[in-house]
């Protein structure tokens, strides 16, 4: 029994101290790890709807009918966007199927239903490869010709890039279930349509 | 290059038509000979008789320098189970008591003789009859005559519980340019089926079986001419190694001689027919072996079939036929298969020697370089009788991975040299198996 | 000092944990696509390395020799945990790509290994020493790998948003080098480049012949 | 006494004392005529890019293995004839418009990392073509995407797998996707297209444009006993009956990409392939499986290439359970390795 | 898809189309040290797939019924595993050399080497914390946390997966052995030559099923 | 709030701990195994992350061969020099003996035997020995294939510009095994001889001195000179061929001076290479050169 104790003691010492060490540094990183996720998260708000600021739906009762439409893709957060309190469009957070896993897209939309912007916030695609879909500027850059009304069709009229067809794909796929999002659901919403 | 209709892969490689597993078809070789008869070869001016012409122990010398020797007279002998006496082949004095290279490359104890002039090879001393069969045949001298000179008396005595049902005369001599078995089948077909139903009586079997090869249908007439009762002739496709042992046995009775086990254990006994006929002879006569009908062919002027004395010096031999025409790359005592070339001409001739082949310049193989690479084309595993991976084990063996080689069942290779003949790149296999193979037999792998 | 410097050096060369002893294998492969990667990655190595080689020194006479190796376990991970938050605060996009590598820095043989063989036995200043070298030695060799793959799968070396050397613009990259295989190729290539030189310069002196 | 040598001595070599006529290079060289039908016609039909193709990857191979040995200063080994089959098979695998650096640095790969460094011919792990071609398409697939006419599988994976809205996994699965994709989508008749495939097909690499004569030179080498009938038999019985399996047409998916090149003279390389003839059609049936699970379930249009590399690499172990019996040994006295 | 079909796509994506070794970079140490030998690498294998069932058991059940309603498994889920992991398997080690030593000697003495090996943490945290790996697992239940029957399913794969991949490289690597690999080139180097081509070929399985 | 979760976080890596730590330090008391003192000592100073890298499935398993001698001291390579020596401290002189004894070469034949054909076969000795009697008139002389280059598992032999096999002492242990794989060795071509052999036949014929002069212009020929010639009569003439015995010998070397065929060579560290030029041999003279000598060993070293 000594004998075991002597055995049990240093490790249980070990792990009392690293624990509360570790509880202690993760109490400080935590808010700054927080606050870098906010700050992603804001920051693609901000590249795809500027100046706007933005507020998160969260309605239980459109969040189905939101899916609904945007299956197979997961719809993460949708954002009303207001500049100077004008309401100015929505903002979409969704994630979709990439090469490497999933990818998370935010898509903005101006009042109408036209794209304004498209920038994604985490991703786990090859480097190289799938990454190209953020370092070849011009994918994203071709998403804001999409008008109100835009269509499945009218997405998969777009350029993907070549050699990395499925990241593209996530991305495009994104953009086309946020489409139907509006479509189906946001469009009926209205101005301020929302509690 | 010939061809079988069931070719697989790479020319000459037989799969189909199934004797045996394996094998290959080499040209034959044989039209320049296989129709010459027999024919005595002269009394050399000097014989040089090895003490040891078989596998086991050798002999020691009887007779001493300036001794006057008889034709058939014991000249050596040992008390041992595997091993038989020698005897002098012709009437002469002793010359000298020493050594000798033999055909094999080993130095052995040897008894020079001088012929007298006149010689009656008709008569000799005959081996006493006892009454005991065996220990006449082996009181005669007698030996295998397909090449591995083994004691004949051994084989006769089959270990306690193994009984022989049939006995394979072994008349297939599928080695390329040899034709004494034919010749020997072809002219003596009686000696061959007394020998035959010897054999038969000595075992106790039921049955006998002489077997050759398709391509001496005359000699099978002959043969099934003769044949009654117990003897059967049986033709089996032309493929070498055909006459191995084995695939002999394989091929007449489907069964395989298990792995470190005596093809007794099959049930089987094989002899080579000159074997079969050197027996009876020495049952019926009394006659010791003291001459062998040798194949001389190849590059010489007058290729053929001889009746030649032990003793008798290869260069004596090729000089009766004729000497060399042309280009000469190499001697061999035996087949080009599994013989071995000679390095000097003045060996002897003895009780194992079935030709004698000199072969020409492009037909003999290529010097061999070390490094050629194995390009796994697969052809030396399809066509190796006994199933192993030649090129496995001959890579193990030049890297001397002794114990990866023996796991490989190195030392089931019978030798046959397929595996070095249908190698595209030639490489060396037997070459490095043999020594792959002595090296794990002297680890004691069974 | 000069001890101490031996130390360090052999890390560095003649006991490079990866080029010669092949072991840490995982991560350095994996994350040496990119210079910027590699080098926070080979910065966590070095820190945890160390750190846990000081720390299992100077706890080493009170660590019970059969449960050495689950201690030795727990300060490890309490390292890499704390590099592990640190990096998801301070350098998020970094931590977004070695996110699965940095845990796995705990079972990253080298660290175990440098625990057990060097600081269970060895004065502080020494194990500090042995740390720093190996953990450089690791870390060198990862940005090696990551500059060669980096510079010649995309032509280009980037740090953070900016690009920091690039190739001309007709080189046409050979993407295979960032993918899997590529990793190995290239660091097949630098096992040998690592072999030549040490056999050139540094002749590692074999231990006396014994019988096999 | 008798040791003087009073004839003079001879060349003394091991039994046997003869051997086949078949030599290594040989061999090559039937295999190069065998292609040759196969690469004339790809000459004719598509005219001076396919010679330069043919030319690029046939001078840098050779050039490669020559420097090597060079450098290295070890003999020679062009003779062997194998730096010209692997030069030949890489440009036949390649889509007649690649340009030519790309064709360059994959014959120097080939050559250099997929047969020199492990000790030249016969020691390869992985067919050196297609360590080349595979090094070529993983690094500019992008680049070669844009040069080549893309061959059938490319315009069948764009209407099928890579369709914009079928992306997630579960309709990919399974029959029903091909199925639908057979009995619609495919926007064209597979039946109508046996004939150009077997003729004349312009779409896709040098060694797609005719089946008819790949098959033709197949079975040469079949029939000269250079190649065992195992390997093609095992890899094209199999794609068929899978392609039959997912409801498609087994002659269009047979006759299509890749399959025959591969069969017939790729995935029957002797140094990647297994030994042992149980292990060829195993090998073979493997490489089929591979192939037609690539088009059927994969992302990517083509996979004969990754199908016989990844082939390659189990043939090790394949010929590890399958060696061949000895005579004698029972099996069951063997130990189950 | 039917539960029966999720979960087999689950296996083949685990062991052969993400397989862990040649087409994620884990576990690459007892990859090149065990491979020089077949018999050491069959033996490996039958351990790791035995090991690695235990960490998930452990791991997920930790995880489940300790860290994750305590609140505290984002920070301490890489000390707790490990020591879980590690304490397991020499746990099992001495038992074995005590209890079987037949047992001890074709599978118990690889099981040190498994306990500092990357793809079981990262195999047993993957199954208790799905998304650790941001592998594509064939699960749709985007809630991310596999139930435990498809933790272990899931790390079957994982490790058959490994054993395969070990297995197959030892035989090419018994080949590798007999060629006249440049001096520079030998051992290591060629190795990883070869497992670069090996991996090569899984490529060409990247995206089946859509894993 | 801090503290409760420092406090929850304690609680829960402690009761992992603890429960780990409880199990593993009843199970080393309930299920321990004797095992060798030795193996135990070699496994506590391996650094027991048992990464696989030397091979072995676990330090255990190294140290288990380490002190079986089934492996070297210097495999692990985790550890390094420094655990390296540990092992070999504790191993000490069982891992390396002591060496006693080297390889010799007794044939001086080399370009000087003659050939008795063309060999056209695999460069193996072993193999070229097994046909016709092998490529030398001489039956055992050296066939310079170089099997024993090969055999020897410290890379102690090379074969020379003439085609014989030359041991660099320094690397030879004695082990003997190029003496086993000689297949002139059973009639003991190579030969293990005391490390410190003054003095070397390089001759092994048995067979008639007529035959063998024909066969090789530097055999033994049996002339008796050096048995006449050796002070300590530490060299005689038996069976026809000089054999030193090597209590006696003391190294003056007066055999080596008067040897007409000179195939009595000086031995000993670094002499070896260069003594086969016949550097050492006075041409009668009565001194051996000794600057040479000095100039060999110190070229050998
Ligand atoms: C190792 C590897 C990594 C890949 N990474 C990506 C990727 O990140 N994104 C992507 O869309 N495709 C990726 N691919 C897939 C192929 O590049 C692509 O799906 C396929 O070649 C189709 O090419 P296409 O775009 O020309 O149709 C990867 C493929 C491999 C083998
Ligand atoms: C050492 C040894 C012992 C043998 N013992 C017997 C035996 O007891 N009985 C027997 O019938 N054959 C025996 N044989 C003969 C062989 O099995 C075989 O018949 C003989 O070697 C000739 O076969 P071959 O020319 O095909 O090589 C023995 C052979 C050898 C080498
Ligand atoms: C490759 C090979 C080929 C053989 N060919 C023949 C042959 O053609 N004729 C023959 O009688 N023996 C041949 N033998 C020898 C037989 O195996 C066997 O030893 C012989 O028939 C036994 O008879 P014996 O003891 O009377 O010589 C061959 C052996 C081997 C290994
Ligand atoms: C039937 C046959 C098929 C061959 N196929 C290929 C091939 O697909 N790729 C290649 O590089 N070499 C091929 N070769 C040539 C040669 O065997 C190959 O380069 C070896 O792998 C080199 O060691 C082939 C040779 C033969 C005899
Ligand atoms: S391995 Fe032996 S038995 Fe097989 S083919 Fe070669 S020589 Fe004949
Ligand atoms: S050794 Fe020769 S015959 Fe055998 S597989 Fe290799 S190349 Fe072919
Ligand atoms: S000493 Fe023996 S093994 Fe060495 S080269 Fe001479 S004959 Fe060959
Ligand atoms: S094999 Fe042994 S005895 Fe012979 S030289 Fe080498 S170390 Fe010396
Ligand atoms: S670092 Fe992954 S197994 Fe060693």
């Amino acid at each position: 029994m000594k004998n075991a104790l002597r055995l049990v003691i240093p490790v249980l010492v070990t792990c009392i101290v690293a624990a509360a060490g570790l509880a202690l540094t993760y109490k400080v990183t935590e808010p700054k790890i927080a606050e870098q996720d906010r700050l992603a998260e804001e920051r693609s708000l901000q590249a795809v709807l500027p100046d706007a600021t933005f507020t998160c739906l969260e309605s239980s009762r459109i969040q189905g009918d939101i899916d609904a439409a945007a299956d197979p893709v997961d719809v993460l957060d949708t954002f009303h966007a207001a500049i100077d309190g004008e309401h100015a469009g929505w903002a979409v957070k969704v994630s979709s199927r990439g090469y490497g896993g999933p990818m998370v897209v935010v898509i903005g939309l101006d009042t109408s239903g036209s794209v304004t912007g498209v920038t994604i916030l985490s991703h786990n695609e090859t480097p190289g490869l799938g990454t190209k879909v953020i370092t070849d500027t011009w994918f994203l850059e071709q998403f804001p010709t999409l008008e109100a009304g835009f269509t499945d069709a009218d997405v998969r009229g777009l350029d993907a890039i070549s050699g990395t067809t499925k990241s593209s794909n996530g991305v495009r796929n994104g953009v086309a279930a946020v489409g139907r999002v509006y479509t189906e659901v946001l469009s009926g919403l209205g101005e301020g349509g929302f509690e | 290059m010939a061809t079988t209709g069931a070719s697989l892969i790479g020319e000459g490689v037989c799969v189909g038509r199934s004797a045996f597993a394996g094998g290959v078809h080499p040209p034959g070789y044989k039209e320049s000979t296989a129709g010459s008869a027999v024919q005595w070869a002269p009394v050399p001016a000097r014989l040089v008789v090895p003490l040891s012409q078989h596998l086991g122990a050798p002999c020691a010398a009887l007779v001493e320098k300036g001794d006057r020797v008889e034709r058939g007279q014991l000249i050596g002998d040992v008390d041992a189970m595997v091993s038989a006496p020698i005897h002098s082949p012709v009437a002469g004095v002793v010359a000298e008591v020493g050594t000798t290279l033999t055909a094999g490359g080993q130095r052995v104890a040897a008894v020079v003789i001088e012929p007298d002039e006149v010689q009656d090879l008709d008569s000799f001393v005959a081996v006493p009859e006892t009454g005991d069969d065996k220990a006449r045949i082996r009181a005669a001298g007698i030996v295998g005559m397909g090449g591995a000179t083994f004691p004949s008396t051994v084989k006769l005595s089959p270990p306690k519980g193994m009984t022989i049902e049939t006995v394979i005369l072994n008349g297939c001599e599928c080695e390329p340019f040899l034709t004494c078995d034919h010749r020997l089948m072809l002219e003596e077909p009686d000696r061959v089926v007394a020998g035959a139903e010897k054999i038969r009586e000595i075992i106790g079997a039921r049955r006998v079986v002489i077997a050759l090869e398709d391509n001496k249908p005359d000699a099978a007439a002959a043969l099934r001419a003769i044949a009654t009762g117990a003897v059967e002739v049986v033709e089996l496709p032309t493929r070498y190694p055909q006459g191995a042992e084995k695939q002999l046995i394989y091929a007449l009775l489907k069964k395989e001689v298990p792995h470190g086990k005596l093809p007794a254990a099959t049930g089987a006994l094989v002899h080579n027919v000159a074997t079969a006929v050197a027996m009876v002879d020495a049952l019926e006569r009394g006659k010791p072996l003291t001459e062998r009908i040798v194949t001389v062919t190849g590059a010489v002027a007058r290729p053929g079939n001889y009746r030649v004395l032990i003793g008798t010096l290869v260069s004596d031999l090729i000089e009766y036929a004729g000497g060399f025409v042309g280009d000469v790359e190499r001697v061999i005592s035996g087949g080009p298969m599994t013989g071995m070339a000679l390095g000097s001409l003045d060996v002897p001739i003895t009780k194992g020697s079935s030709g004698i082949v000199a072969l020409p310049r492009g037909v003999a193989a290529p010097a061999i370089s070390d490094d050629q690479p194995c390009i796994r084309c697969g052809r030396c595993p399809d066509s190796c009788p006994m199933g192993l991976e030649p090129y496995i084990l001959a890579t193990f063996s030049g890297k001397r991975m002794w114990d990866a080689a023996a796991e490989r069942h190195v030392i089931d290779c019978i030798e046959c040299g397929v595996c070095s003949y249908v190698c595209p790149t030639n490489r060396p296999l037997l070459q490095l198996i043999r020594v792959g193979k002595s090296a794990a037999m002297s680890k004691g792998v069974k | 000092m000069s001890e101490w410097f031996r130390v360090f050096k052999q890390g560095l060369s003649i006991e490079n944990p990866l080029t010669v002893l092949m072991i840490g294998l995982c991560a350095t492969l994996a994350v040496s696509t990119q210079f910027q990667n590699a080098l926070f990655m080979g910065f966590a190595v070095i820190f945890v390395l160390t750190m846990s080689n000081v720390l299992v020194s100077v706890f080493r006479r009170l660590i019970p020799s059969e449960v050495r190796i689950p201690i030795f376990i727990v300060v490890i991970a309490s390292f890499v945990t704390i590099v592990d938050l640190v990096m998801k605060a301070f350098v998020p996009s970094v931590y977004s790509v070695l996110g699965i590598w940095i845990p796995l820095i705990v079972v990253n043989c080298v660290i175990l290994g440098r625990a057990e063989a060097f600081a269970y036995q060895n004065t502080v200043g020494l194990s500090a020493a042995d740390g720093l070298g190996m953990g450089i030695g690791y870390s060198a060799v990862i940005v090696l790998l990551a500059l060669i793959r980096e510079l010649f799968g995309t032509g280009r070396i980037v740090w953070f948003d900016g690009v920091l050397f690039s190739l001309p613009a007709g080189y046409a990259p050979p993407s295979l080098l960032l993918l899997f295989p590529g990793a190995f190729l290239v660091f097949a290539f630098m096992i040998v480049g690592a072999r030549w030189i040490n056999e050139r310069f540094e002749a590692r002196k074999e231990a006396p012949a014994c019988r096999p | 006494m008798s040791e003087e040598i009073t004839a003079p001595a001879r060349t003394v070599g091991p039994s046997p004392h003869i051997t086949s006529k078949t030599t290594c290079t040989g061999i090559m060289l039937w295999v190069v005529a065998a292609l040759a039908p196969s690469a004339i016609w790809a000459i004719i039909s598509m005219g001076l890019v396919a010679v330069q193709l043919f030319a690029v990857s046939i001078v840098v191979a050779l050039g490669t293995e020559w420097a090597w040995n060079a450098i290295a200063r070890k003999p020679q080994t062009l003779r062997d004839g194998s730096a010209l089959v692997t030069g030949l098979l890489l440009a036949m695998s390649l889509p007649p418009r690649t340009p030519w650096w790309m064709v360059a640095i994959g014959a120097f790969i080939a050559i250099a990392l997929g047969k020199l460094i492990f000790g030249g011919l016969g020691h390869n792990l992985f067919n050196p073509a297609l360590v080349g071609r595979a090094f070529v398409t993983l690094s500019w697939g992008g680049v070669l995407a844009g040069v080549q006419n893309r061959g059938w599988f490319a315009t069948l994976a764009d209407f099928s797998a890579e369709g914009f809205d079928t992306i997630s996994g579960a309709t990919r699965l399974g029959i029903a996707a091909s199925d639908r994709a057979a009995s619609g989508a495919y926007g064209f008749d597979l039946a109508a297209q046996y004939q150009p495939l077997l003729l004349k097909n312009l779409e896709g690499s040098l060694g797609e444009i005719s089946a008819a004569l790949l098959i033709l030179g197949g079975l040469v080498l079949i029939i000269k006993g250079i190649i065992d009938w195992r390997i093609p038999a095992g890899y094209i019985g199999t794609m068929g009956l899978i392609s039959w399996a997912f409801g498609s047409d087994p002659v269009f998916h047979v006759l299509a990409g890749g399959v025959m090149l591969g069969a017939f003279f790729m995935a029957t390389d002797y140094v990647s392939s297994p030994m042992s003839k149980k292990g060829r059609l195993v090998y073979g049936v493997g490489c089929g499986l591979f192939n037609a699970l690539g088009r059927f379930v994969g992302p990517m249009p083509e996979s004969t290439t990754f199908a016989i590399l990844f082939m390659n690499g189990l043939a090790p172990l394949i010929d590890r359970m399958t060696r061949p019996r000895v005579f004698g040994v029972v099996k069951t006295d063997e130990e189950r390795a | 898809m039917s539960a029966v079909s999720q979960l087999a796509l689950l296996f083949i994506g685990a062991a052969l189309i993400n397989n862990i070794l040649l087409t994620r970079f884990i576990g690459l140490c007892p990859f090149f040290g065990v491979s020089s030998n077949m018999e050491t690498s069959v033996g490996m294998s039958l351990s790791v797939v035995f090991v690695m069932v235990m960490a998930s058991t452990a791991t997920w059940v930790v995880w489940e019924f300790v860290l994750a309603p305590l609140g505290v498994g984002e920070f301490l889920y890489i000390p707790a595993f490990i020591l879980i992991i590690a304490s397991l398997v020499q746990f099992v080690e001495m038992y074995l050399r005590k209890a079987s030593p037949v047992l001890y000697r074709a599978m118990g003495i690889y099981l040190p080497l498994i306990t500092t090996n990357c793809a079981v943490l990262a195999t047993a945290t993957e199954a208790a914390k799905p998304g650790f790996f941001k592998m594509n697992l064939a699960i749709t239940n985007s809630a991310g946390a596999l139930s435990l029957g498809e933790a272990l399913v899931y790390t079957l794969g994982v490790s058959v997966g490994f054993g395969f991949a070990l297995v197959t490289f030892a035989a090419l690597r018994e080949r590798l052995d007999l060629a006249p690999v440049s001096r520079l080139m030998k051992g290591t180097p060629i190795a990883f030559i070869t497992a670069g081509l090996l991996s090569l070929a899984y490529v060409g399985m990247s995206g089946w099923f859509g894993l | 709030m801090d503290l409760i979760l420092i406090l929850k976080a304690v609680v829960a890596l402690s009761v992992v701990g603890l429960v780990t730590s409880t199990i593993l330090a009843t199970a080393a008391k309930r299920f321990h195994v004797e095992v060798d003192p030795r193996i135990e000592a070699v496994l506590a100073a391996l650094p027991g992350s048992n990464c696989g890298a030397c091979g072995n499935p676990s330090c255990f398993v190294s140290a288990e061969k380490m002190v079986e001698g089934d492996l070297a001291p210097n495999a692990c390579v985790a550890g390094g020099q420094t655990t390296t020596d540990a092992v070999a401290v504790i191993l000490g002189a069982d891992a390396c003996a002591a060496v006693a004894v080297v390889s010799a070469r007794h044939c001086g034949g080399g370009d000087r035997a003659v050939r008795s054909y063309e060999y056209a076969g695999v460069h193996s000795c072993a193999a070229a020995a097994r046909l016709a009697g092998g490529p030398l008139l001489c039956p055992a002389g050296c066939i310079g294939f170089g099997d024993c280059v090969r055999a020897c598992p410290f890379d102690a032999i090379h074969l020379d510009e003439r085609g014989l096999p030359v041991v660099d002492l320094d690397k030879c242990t004695g082990c003997g095994v190029c003496v086993k794989e000689c297949p002139r060795g059973q009639i003991s071509l190579l030969q293990l001889v005391p490390e410190m052999a003054p003095v070397v036949v390089r001759c092994n014929a048995h067979d008639k001195v007529k035959s063998r002069k024909q066969g090789c212009s530097a055999c033994c020929i049996a002339c008796k000179k050096c048995e006449r010639a050796c002070p300590s009569d530490a060299i005689h003439v038996i069976d026809m061929l000089a054999v030193v015995d090597y209590d006696k010998c003391t190294g003056c070397g007066a055999c080596v001076e008067v040897c007409p065929q000179n195939c009595i060579d000086l031995f000993g560290r670094g002499v070896d290479a260069v003594a086969l030029d016949g550097v050492g041999h006075g041409s009668g003279a009565a001194s051996i050169d000794e600057d040479a000598i000095a100039e060999a060993a110190g070229a050998g070293a």
